[in-house]
């Protein structure tokens, strides 16, 4: 007789206690392969899809905080730090994250299709990379000839000042942008911004000459980052010491803090988005996706309600680029090509666009299928192919496949494929938008679901 | 045959060769005249004397003598935008729906055109082929690379665009943007199974390179030649074939009109008997024959191509039809030549007028900022979709 | 002094005259019908009064206020709220978000207000939401405020339209086919929802609509347009006795029937 | 047998429930009328008939052919013509190009020549704006061109949607004369229409629509005299 | 309800599995990583260094593998992206079965990989970073075979001057690479007292009319070309066919038969066409000739630019990985070993020249060679004739 308690969890994992064991299951089994085989990719994945049971099961709200913050701020750390890689890809999602919740509002919640959304991206890592780095005294020579030993403009703590300042210049110029083209159509909306885009990744190679704001190609480094205050290490390693393993340096710190440093955003992002969505604006930006003409009538002065949904998704997109500047140290017109707004769109596509959860799982998707799976199938392929291992049925050796069929090269074959697969069978993305539900006093309707 | 020649109506045949002549002329004249005050107003200033210091001569006659070249040179690239832009405005008439992966379709032709001619050239059929045979194999790359890409170009309506036909308007176009860039990476797959290569590189054969000399002038002591190379010819010759050739599909047959119809009013146009489908993939596949035999003809005058070619030619190609006046097929016509005249000028002029500060890396924004001027200030272009007349 | 006033508005499009030189007085606390056949320029007289197309001549004078050359919403928050011929809902919003986004002229919340959740949102939120459960029960949609405004029924969907508008607080209500595809019930019950919105709420309404059953026993006043011009306007009675409406609408010879039954 | 036959058509125009069950005959030569307000679901039930809209429920025979789920395209093939509601001429083609569009699946030029020719004769005018584009014309002008366009196919079935739409009475009484023309000239013919009198002066058999069902059928004589038909237009109960 | 029991027991397979088999870590596998960009428009060179690398790793890992070690190769796509550079250095970092790391051709993805190779004490040879900041910031991990900017540029000026050039136009390609290479060559070249016609930068690929007119204005005797050859070579082509006559010189981004594949003739026409680089002709290094026809057969495909120096800087770590395993008796070598092997490298024979680092990882005297296109046929691309010679150690 199979013992009651494992059938009941698995008939109904719905009800009462189980999802809580379901949960926390999953996080300890997790943490723990991670902890076994720290480079095992498999065991990464089913840590990190314990965030998705953790937002998928029912269960109460407190419990599900109180699991979300250990994963978040110990247990995600703690990996990282064994494995830096791990830590690097966390960082990544939570990076992409924040510019895909950025691009949700634009894109999701006022319906406007924004292809060179990563121009924003780049003003805020433009923007202390200059401040943050000796640029300036490097203002009257060509890039690559000046002198080596010049001052910092600004101290390094700066930075906290200018993720602030970011907010501001990135939404500015997202209506200095906006204003003339926020009356097109949509279809000719996405082209200028595509246009947008190239414009500002060309500005920023080639503004070296008359004076060198940006140093054109060789970009700018180094860019110096908040001080690190030893007192943190020194808690961090007394409190995870043990379970690290070894002596966590202040660059391993420095990952960690930036990673933090994301995930506030990130927290910021939501808890905005949240309040935006719940309030006149949020309703005013879904009603014109939803049918301009219509909120045209009702009073909506739309060009006014674009250009705000597009200055609130640039402030964000701008603090990230400070913080990629400041956790990169270097900052190159690389970084912010059309493949990056595309990447950023698909997340959102992917996701489900106008949804927060939706959004967020798209970005991880997409980073972990980017960085590791295909990186990994990739190398795991390179590997098979110099051992002399065979194809078990079809005995094809695996040294005669083309080295050109590594997956990792063929990023931009899967955005597409995301977008196409996802325009035709769900458009409405992984986890679609829905209303939040109110609750009305005349709500007889509610009763049991 | 006699019937048939009696039915071709002349007049729509030769229509599009006066506007071209016009289109061209016109803003030659437009753009040189702006040059031309520039060059005296920056004279005097500073900029006169440091081009005067290098090359001893006046700011004016080096604008003067350059002029005719840079003209010549606005004009090809012009076509070259032109002939692209048709495939945008074909498809745009007839749904209303910026097709993105049409930069793609015109990648394929291209690749499709010079595989053939390295083929051949394997062969060494190439290599001492008279001049005749050279065309003639040239016409052959050109014809295979038309139906390669209207082949890809109706596959890819029927996949991923007529599921999405009543979706709202922008599902398409992001539908269209991922076409764009799982066709690049198939190409890149395609080509480095094929032949490993990422470069492909246009054989040289029969006498495309060499340079027919319109006119020598000396500028202070360094003489200039005024001149064409065969390919530049051949590419705005064929342009203009395909322009008059589309043209007279479009406004002399009764194909064309049936496109025109369906562009104007799909249920109407079923009422005739018309199935819009299959004149819907009509427009695809004369789009992409169109973008195919620009593609082959973009490799022959610059040489190098690679899976991610058609990208900027694409870019450049839409905003072209915009400027025109998208949907509206002697628009793109008028936007190619336009753009392609403003572009060379800005690159060619632009870095001796600021003195180096702006060079022709600029050129590129050059061509956005027309887009974004022309969408804000006359979004239906330069020719007016409301104008009543002929498409 | 009328609420809305129109003098000779004409617009035309390519050649073709829609509406030409019409006048028209709307005094406040009335319904009025516009009547007439296909094509004879009433949705375009319509539009024009709601902004979306700029009249090429004449003047249009709202609440003693000149509307000419004001863009749609700009009107819409001078109190003037309208329906659509096909219906244009929210449909992924909930039905009380629809009737909250036809609040939107009168919220003053402040982006500042919102993010801090500070009192003033928090009680204007409050109030709003209120407003929208009576409008909801006042238009006979109670107990649905969660449903998405794409799975009501028909005839609801229609009346949640109407709540949209009315949350605007308008002073004129424009209402375009409001009993098309009704059923006679539904047609009876519209018909006393809008003599209730105009005695209990004082809200001038001005309607276009082709079922003659409502407009003959709504209207206080029908205006009939034909060929972009206005060739008639009075009570019901003497509309359906005017011999240029029967003709306009039932064609020649019918005047003439019509005429022998008086006779006779 | 009858030449067009709707049995229990139920049709949906988006949400509104536009055509609840009717039933329609048409018999060879005769010239039957569908009258009643706007928004009673006319319009609805030709573009049903000529597949714009599938119905829900119900059939549609054409000559003994069920056509109620076939395209509209091939049910041109099979015989019927429709002219449809706001006349739906393309403005950028021709006159000439609109008539060659009516008779885009003949192939012999020939014939084509020929028919326009016919078409010329019926409409003089059409013949002077030849080279005009279809969108400058006057409403009357463009009603004669939507009709000469509908008849280039000769189709076994004729359907007007509301013809007199938005032309002056002396227009209407020569649209009119024609159609009574062309249905002695062996063309069947279904007529939509609002101005219900002048319809039923020229129609043999006539069905009043009200509200997506059909209210009264009768011969066009008796439906003259008939209250209903007045009820059902001025609302008078 | 089926969606959650899908999730659950996806999760429960995926448990089982890594417990299982954990992969074997078998100590005995030295790996070499290469990071290049393999995909976008910069993978033709990305791909090659990558095959170079892998090459080499083929012929001469013999001796390692007699010590009963198997050697791998484990390439990484950096798309020429930082971001993407980064995440695959960490990952490298954190698998300490490599031991270095061939890599990057884009300076704006090798400066901040390197960062993490360093804080790793993980050796990395850059076969094409040619940015000074890549060594000054004296990283004792960091190391290039390939001579600095500020090298290159001097060598293309000296040997303009040395031919009596007067003037000059200078094109590049706005890459870190092309115009760091280009602005140290126009300084040199005006130190050298020769009038500076023009300097642009363009990313454009194909339509170079817009940038001849200036060109064919000013007449220079020389054009200078800071970039790779897929731009270089169709410039110099269309530039001859609208009539310049003067020379053409370009670095080493220009070194591969495909430049003669696009220019055909007109390289050999007037000025003749002449490009500076490392990997000297067949005659100097007999390696390179049989390196070219390995990779051919291998690959059948010319190889593209620092495909060369891909194969060296293998070379260079399997070198050093055979003395530090040697020094630490045959067992596993640390990373620190390899890295201190490398630095202390003394002439190393490699294809591409003979190699000894300084004390921040520059090749102590970088031999470099002036070469002439001298023949159409992409064939004889590796009998190009020196013209010049030149070592210069690159500047403290």
């Amino acid at each position: 007789m199979v013992p009651t308690f494992w059938t009941d969890i698995i008939k109904k994992p719905e009800q009462g206690i189980y999802p809580h064991i379901i949960i926390l299951a999953h996080m300890i089994l997790g943490t723990g392969l991670v902890y076994i085989s720290p480079r095992s990719n498999l065991a990464f994945l089913v840590l990190i899809t314990s965030f998705f049971t953790l937002y998928y099961f029912k269960a109460d709200q407190r419990f599900k905080l109180i699991v979300g913050v250990v994963l978040t701020l110990f247990i995600l750390p703690v990996v990282g730090v064994r494995n830096i890689f791990y830590l690097e890809v966390i960082f990544q999602i939570s990076v992409f994250a924040a510019l895909a919740l950025g691009l949700n509002i634009v894109v999701g919640f006022a319906g406007l299709l924004d292809l060179g959304y990563v121009a924003f991206y780049a003003v805020g890592a433009y923007l202390w990379a200059f401040f943050g780095s000796q640029q300036y005294y490097v203002l009257p020579f060509a890039p690559g000839t000046q002198p080596s030993n010049l001052p910092f403009l600004l101290p390094g703590d700066a930075f906290y000042l200018f993720m602030f300042a970011a907010i501001f210049v990135a939404a500015l110029t997202g209506i200095l942008l906006g204003t003339p083209v926020l009356r097109l159509r949509g279809d000719y909306l996405a082209i200028v911004t595509l246009g947008f885009g190239e414009v500002i990744r060309v500005l920023a190679n080639n503004l070296d000459k008359p004076l060198n704001f940006t140093n054109g190609p060789q970009g700018i480094t180094p860019i110096q980052r908040p001080t690190m205050p030893q007192a943190a290490v020194d808690v961090f390693n007394k409190l995870f010491g043990g379970v690290v393993g070894h002596e966590v340096s202040p660059a391993d710190m420095y990952n960690v803090m930036f990673y933090l440093l994301a995930l506030a955003v990130i927290i910021v992002i939501v808890f905005v988005t949240r309040r935006l969505d719940d309030s006149k604006i949020g309703r005013a930006w879904t009603a014109i996706r939803e049918d301009e003409t219509a909120a045209i009538a009702m009073g909506i002065p739309l060009v006014k309600m674009k250009l705000a949904a597009f200055a609130v998704g640039a402030s964000f997109a701008g603090v990230m680029g400070v913080l990629l500047a400041g956790s990169r140290t270097f900052i190159s017109p690389e970084s912010f090509s059309f493949m990056q707004s595309i990447g950023v769109l698909s997340m959102v596509i992917l996701g489900g666009s106008g949804s927060i959860p939706g959004v967020i799982l798209g970005a991880a998707t997409v980073t972990i299928l980017n960085l590791q799976v295909l990186q990994g199938l990739s190398l795991h392929l390179s590997q098979l192919r110099q051992s002399d291992a065979v194809i078990p049925i079809i005995n094809f050796a695996w040294a005669d496949l083309s080295t050109q069929l590594d997956p990792a090269k063929y990023q931009r074959l899967l955005f597409g494929l995301i977008l196409i697969l996802m325009m035709i069978f769900r458009p409405a993305g992984l986890i679609p938008s829905q209303r939040r539900k109110r609750e009305l006093a005349s709500d007889e309707a509610e009763g049991g679901e | 045959m006699k019937r048939f020649l009696k039915s071709i109506n002349v007049p729509e045949l030769l229509r599009p060769l006066g506007q071209l002549i016009f289109f061209s002329l016109g803003s030659t004249i437009f753009l040189s005249a702006i040059a031309l005050v520039l060059a005296l107003i920056l004279d005097r200033t500073v900029v006169g004397q440091t081009l005067f210091e290098r090359l001893n001569v006046s700011l004016y006659t080096y604008t003067l003598v350059n002029l005719p070249q840079v003209a010549i040179d606005g004009l090809t690239i012009g076509f070259v935008y032109a002939a692209i832009a048709l495939g945008y405005t074909m498809v745009y008439g007839v749904l209303e729906f910026i097709n993105f992966a049409h930069s793609e379709i015109f990648a394929v032709g291209a690749f499709v055109g010079v595989e053939i001619l390295i083929a051949l050239d394997t062969f060494g059929i190439l290599a001492d082929a008279s001049i005749l045979m050279a065309y003639i194999y040239l016409i052959l790359a050109i014809l295979g690379g038309m139906l390669a890409a209207g082949g890809l170009a109706v596959a890819v309506e029927r996949v991923a665009y007529r599921p999405l036909r009543h979706a709202s308007r922008l599902v398409p176009l992001i539908s269209a943007i991922g076409v764009s860039f799982l066709l690049q990476d198939v190409i890149r797959l395609v080509e480095s199974l094929t032949t490993g290569q990422f470069n492909r590189i246009f054989p040289t054969f029969g006498n495309f390179d060499s340079r027919v000399i319109l006119a020598k002038m000396t500028m202070g002591t360094t003489p200039i030649t005024l001149g064409m190379s065969i390919k530049s010819i051949i590419v705005i010759v064929s342009a203009v074939l395909m322009l008059v050739a589309l043209n007279y599909l479009v406004n002399a047959t009764k194909i064309g009109k049936a496109i025109r119809a369906v562009a104007q009013d799909h249920p109407t146009a079923s009422l005739m008997g018309i199935d819009v489908n299959r004149i819907i993939s009509l427009t695809f596949l004369v789009g992409g024959m169109l973008g195919g035999a620009a593609g082959v003809l973009y490799a022959l005058k610059f040489t190098r191509i690679d899976p991610f070619v058609g990208f900027f030619p694409g870019l450049k190609a839409f905003t072209a039809a915009v400027l025109g006046g998208i949907g509206n097929m002697t628009g793109a016509l008028l936007g190619g030549i336009v753009l392609g005249m403003l572009e060379t000028f800005a690159g060619s002029y632009m870095g001796v007028f600021t003195m180096g500060a702006a060079g022709s890396e600029y050129k590129d924004i050059f061509a956005f900022s027309i887009l974004i001027l022309v969408l804000i200030f006359r979004p239906q272009g330069l020719m007016g979709a409301n104008v009543a007349q002929k498409a | 002094m009328a609420l809305l006033e129109t003098n000779n508005i004409v617009k035309n499009f390519g050649g073709l005259i829609a509406v030409n030189k019409v006048n028209f007085k709307l005094e406040s606390g009335r319904i009025v019908s516009i009547i007439g056949p296909n094509g004879a320029g009433k949705t375009t007289f319509f539009n024009t009064l709601t902004g979306i197309y700029k009249p090429d001549q004449g003047r249009i004078t709202f609440n003693g206020r000149p509307l000419n050359g004001l863009r749609p919403d700009q009107i819409a928050s001078r109190g003037i709220a309208r329906t659509f011929q096909n219906i244009r809902l929210f449909g992924n919003m909930s039905v009380i978000e629809n009737i909250l986004v036809g609040m939107h002229v009168h919220l003053k919340q402040s982006s500042i207000d919102t993010l801090f959740h500070l009192p003033f949102f928090k009680k204007e939120e409050r109030e709003s939401e209120q407003k929208a459960e009576e409008l909801m029960t006042y238009v006979g949609l109670q107990g649905v405020g969660n449903e998405l405004a794409k799975n009501l029924p028909y005839g609801g969907q229609r009346r949640l339209e109407i709540a949209r508008a009315l949350a605007a607080d308008p002073l004129m209500l424009l209402l375009d086919e409001p009993a098309a595809g009704m059923n006679p019930q539904e047609t009876e019950d519209i018909i006393r929802l809008f003599r209730r919105i105009r005695d209990e709420k004082g809200i001038t309404i001005l309607l276009i609509e082709h079922d003659m059953r409502v407009v003959m026993n709504i209207s206080e006043q029908i205006c009939v347009m034909d060929h972009g011009e206005k060739i008639a306007e009075g009570t019901p009675d003497e509309i359906r006795s005017n011999t240029q409406v029967i003709e306009a609408y039932l064609g020649r010879g019918a005047a003439a029937g019509q005429h022998e039954e008086k006779n006779a | 047998m009858s030449l067009l036959s709707l049995h229990d058509i139920h049709s949906f125009y988006g949400h509104i429930h536009a055509l609840k069950g009717i039933s329609v005959e048409v018999n060879e030569g005769e010239i039957v009328t569908l009258i009643g307000s706007n928004g009673a679901g006319k319009s609805t039930t030709l573009r049903t008939i000529s597949g714009l809209l599938h119905p829900k429920q119900g059939t549609i025979l054409l000559g003994g052919k069920d056509i109620s789920q076939m395209k509209p395209h091939s049910i041109v093939l099979a015989g019927l013509g429709h002219v449809p509601e706001g006349r739906g001429i393309f403005p950028k083609l021709t006159v000439k190009e609109n008539l060659e569009m009516g008779a885009f699946t003949l192939d012999d030029p020939e014939e084509i020549e020929r028919r326009m020719e016919y078409g010329f004769e019926m409409f003089p005018r059409l013949k002077e704006r030849i080279n005009q584009y279809g969108g400058t014309l006057s409403g009357g002008e463009q009603q004669m061109l939507a009709i000469a366009r509908g008849l280039m196919l000769n189709p076994r079935l004729l359907m007007l949607d509301e013809p007199s739409m938005g032309l002056s009475p002396v227009l209407v009484e020569l649209i009119f004369d024609i159609i009574k023309a062309l249905n002695e000239k062996g063309t069947t013919i279904l007529l939509v229409e609002q101005n219900a009198l002048m319809a039923l002066s020229i129609a043999h058999r006539g069905y009043v629509l009200q509200n997506g069902k059909i209210v009264v059928s009768d011969t066009a004589a008796s439906l003259k005299q008939n209250e209903m038909v007045q009820k059902a237009y001025l609302g008078i109960d | 309800m089926t969606k959650r029991l899908l999730v659950v027991s996806l999760l429960l397979i995926a448990a089982v599995i890594t417990i299982s088999g954990p992969v074997a870590a078998a100590d005995q596998t030295i790996k070499i990583a290469t990071q290049s960009p393999l995909s976008g428009d910069q993978s033709a060179v990305g791909v090659d260094i990558k095959r170079g690398a892998e090459l080499a790793l083929e012929q001469m890992s013999a001796p390692l593998v007699k010590m009963g070690f198997k050697v791998e190769l484990a390439p990484f796509d950096d798309q020429a992206n930082p971001d993407t550079g980064v995440a695959n250095a960490k990952r490298i970092v954190s698998d300490p079965a490599i031991l270095s790391v061939v890599g990057h051709y884009n300076s704006g993805v090798q400066i901040p990989s390197s960062e993490v190779y360093h804080t790793s004490g993980l050796a990395n040879v850059s076969p094409a970073n040619t940015n000074p900041k890549v060594t000054t910031r004296g990283y004792m991990e960091v190391n290039r075979i390939v001579g600095r900017d500020d090298v290159q540029g001097v060598v293309g000026a000296d040997f303009a001057a040395g031919k009596k050039v007067k003037s000059v136009f200078v094109v590049h390609d706005k890459t870190a690479y092309g115009q760091g290479i280009a602005e140290f060559f126009k300084k040199r070249a005006e130190e050298k007292g020769m009038k500076m016609l023009g300097f642009e930068g363009t990313e454009e690929k194909a339509n170079f009319d817009s940038l001849l007119s200036p060109i064919l204005a000013g007449n220079p005797d020389l054009v200078y070309f800071g970039g790779m050859y897929s731009q270089a070579a169709v410039l110099f082509k269309q530039a001859r066919e609208k009539g310049y006559m003067g020379i053409f010189l370009s670095d080493d981004g220009f070194d591969s038969s495909d430049a003669v594949k696009i220019g055909g003739q007109t390289l050999l026409d007037g000025g003749g066409t002449f490009y500076s680089t490392v990997s000297g002709p067949a005659s100097i290094y007999p390696g390179t000739a049989k390196f070219v026809a390995d990779f051919k057969a291998k690959y059948n495909a010319a190889p593209q630019p620092f495909a060369a120096q891909g194969y060296d800087c293998m070379g260079i770590c399997l070198k050093a990985i055979e003395a530090a395993v040697k020094a630490n008796g045959n067992k596993f070598p640390a990373r620190a070993a390899v890295t201190k092997a490398i630095r202390d490298m003394k002439d190393y024979e490699g294809i591409t020249g003979k190699f000894t680092f300084n004390s921040i990882g520059d090749p102590t005297i970088a031999k470099y060679f002036v070469i002439q296109v001298a023949s159409p046929s992409p064939a004889k691309w590796s009998d190009n004739p020196v013209v010049e010679t030149l070592d210069i150690a690159p500047p403290k």
